[in-house]
């Protein structure tokens, strides 16, 4: 049988079926944004942009753009009815507080205590952009990462010690790839899901940390 | 859908456990939510802490509530005022423990519980027995006291207009200390005057969004307590 | 000559005439509340009260009382024009960020170091009440106290060192009494202005500090 | 009268000194004072500290205030981005400071300079380079970063409404770090779209009362730089 890995929009929409109705959920910059695309109007989850806005809507037809109104991304995006804006203080007291049930962010490196690294490549890189990752891995419910299993090179991006400057120490609950969905649990990675095909010994192969089956 | 309406105050109420921490809002009876006191009274829990600004005044609402014996502690900043009788009787005879925080130390707190803050440091009571045993610090030049972050189990508030994601607003003053408590508490519920369709709040003028609200009550002006 | 002290209006008038336009301004309860009668609409000062009001207005006539309007005294108020309202943390925040240019409170017993009691008379009053006067206090940027020279037993309440539990260290810069107007200095108090026939030797004798005359 | 509005850019930037900290409103393009930015180049006024979300774009606003050599030492939370070219030229040359604060920390430390809050823990950054020297304490079961307030000498912003008393609101996602850093700086300095009549603004809808604005200078929609 063929191993077929999701694409990215299978990778969102797959995240997506598991955001229920009522969640507020901030969505990180990258394939996290895709996220919105496969969440149905009509299942209300609340997605906040840290920039002040809570009820994001769908991006605008480009004859509908208000230049005042962007997400953290710097896209144009709407407001649906039932939002609110707010100043920077208040949008971030709302992540740092605990009041958003999920963050979803992109990760250069997912540990299996659920350390996160996802701003800066080396300790030496002096001037990395940090934005609001950090207060938003350490102040949300949940934070689930959406990410390729590996990189270019082909390096498990899911290991056993981050190797790269850390965003928040054990935050990360649950981890989406295009191989496999995988609860961050206190023995580590456990398999919840595969891509249609793969099996546990490829995964196992193209991850450099210990994986358990649910 | 999301439908953070409720049918009615004992709905409103429901699970309230004994021993809870309930924040409630208001100054004086402005932005009190009497209503939702009321309900408390009725829904039993005991064994409160109740943080307020006021202990109370005459017989009713909040004062009921620890006449009968329900309030193990109060946490506020101005408990003796005109009426505040049974708060004085439960005081003086040692059946009730208060603890005074200055009113905007108190705000401060809770606005830390909802924003994440676990301590800060305050100039507010430095030198002053409302500080005394507690850490003080040189920062700035002045010295400062800090205070920890005070959240709630249930926070009990009072809005003028509110929709079914839970965005509210309020009326003048009675916006008060409900706009804070709201995003302290872990179960925040909110009577309101005035219901109204999703998308007709001013998204420039929600004061607290839905995000801090869990179940709202419809208590038109009409059925306000005389 | 005759000696005649203030009367509480005639002290609230001269300390208003002290208040210039443009300046934020927080009265207290009590004998300071009656300031905002002494000045004059179209001199703009901007009254805060910290129940959330900033740009209060005068008592409005019992027909037009919204019962959602008081000031921190529970009494009815107005808004004016380019009033706002606000919660009680912004509320307070302004107030201890240092914005309010003057706080107006009533006193207990005011120290030669500006040292201010005005909460509770004894360390054994177990349930005192504090409301917004430590904020007020030690966040304005300046504190004018509004008092009687004296107790009613004729006991000065301008002292060497307060013997009544502490509002807040070294706060007050001025204090308005119905004998006399003076500043808080380096070296004590500091005579600006005297009732009407009162000679300095009379001060002195009312007052349980030393005086200095500018 | 009370009357904040001043004639032009050049009144309302008079009087910044060399050495000031200049906080800078806006997140990308949106809320950004860019007439004010353009006036302060204009101004002179030179050795600044900056504290903005970004580090500049392009050679125009910040980016080209920097390329003159004005700023000394810059504090934000997204250093790098598309085009922020002046900035790494800058910065690998040793020709100017970085500091890099989480966002949600630097809103915080700006929120509380305003609010009189000397220093706040927070578990942000907690564990990483960011806290790295930092105090750091278990609060409520969590470790958490001290970390101190963050004010201003000027605050640069940009509103869509304001009057003469110098009240502000803002459009849309433009209320960002604008209305926060209102109320963190000694002189605060505003661009408006749109100055209206004193009582206009819905007092319930004010974002930024006028205690925190001090100029206020009419710079039309149209008249935004391309």
């Amino acid at each position: 049988m063929d191993t077929t890995t999701w694409s990215r929009p299978q990778m969102a929409a797959r995240l997506a079926a598991d955001i229920p109705e009522g969640w507020y959920v901030n969505l990180g910059i990258g394939i996290p944004t895709m996220v919105a695309d496969h969440v149905p109007l009509e299942r209300e989850v609340v997605f906040q942009s840290e920039n002040g806005v809570l009820g994001m809507g769908p991006a605008p037809p480009s004859e509908q753009i208000d230049p005042w109104l962007i997400n953290a991304g710097k896209q144009p995006i709407t407001l649906r009815q039932g939002g609110a804006f707010v100043h920077h203080a208040d949008s971030f007291a709302m992540i740092r507080g605990g009041h958003l049930d999920l963050c979803v962010l992109g990760a250069f490196e997912v540990a299996q205590n659920g350390d996160l690294a996802n701003w800066a490549t080396s300790e030496n890189d002096t001037a990395p952009a940090i934005g609001g990752a950090m207060d938003l891995a350490a102040g949300s419910r949940r934070v689930w990462v959406l990410m390729e299993h590996t990189t270019k090179e082909g390096r498990s991006k899911l290991v056993r010690r981050c190797s790269y400057p850390l965003t928040a120490l054990g935050c990360v609950r649950r981890v989406y790839t295009n191989l496999a969905v995988l609860d961050v649990t206190e023995d580590g990675f456990t398999v919840l899901d595969l891509a249609p095909g793969l099996t546990r010994d490829e995964l196992a192969a193209k991850t450099d940390a210990p994986l358990h089956f649910a | 859908m999301i439908d953070k309406i409720v049918r009615g105050i004992a709905e409103a109420m429901a699970g309230i456990a004994d021993g809870s921490t309930i924040l409630l809002g208001g100054f004086g009876a402005v932005g009190q939510p009497d209503q939702l006191i009321d309900g408390l009274i009725e829904q039993g829990a005991r064994d409160l802490t109740i943080v307020a600004n006021n202990a109370g005044t005459g017989r009713t609402g909040l004062a009921r509530l620890m006449e009968l014996g329900r309030v193990r502690r109060i946490i506020c900043s101005f408990p003796r005022s005109v009426g505040s009788v049974v708060f004085e009787e439960l005081y003086r005879a040692g059946r009730i423990e208060l603890e005074i925080v200055p009113q905007g130390t108190l705000a401060e707190r809770m606005r830390a519980a909802g924003a994440g803050i676990g301590a800060f440091f305050t100039p507010t009571a430095y030198g002053t027995l409302l500080a005394r045993g507690k850490e003080t610090r040189e920062i700035g030049g002045r010295p400062q006291v800090l205070e920890y972050a005070l959240g709630g189990d249930v926070a009990l508030i009072e809005a003028w207009q509110a929709d079914r994601w839970g965005n509210l607003t309020y009326r003048k003053s009675g916006r008060n200390f409900n706009a804070v408590m709201a995003t302290a508490a872990t179960l925040t519920i909110a009577q309101t005057h005035h219901v109204v369709d999703l998308g007709a709040l001013d998204p420039e003028a929600i004061v607290t969004p839905g995000i801090y609200v869990d179940r709202v009550v419809l208590v038109p002006y009409g059925e306000r307590r005389a």
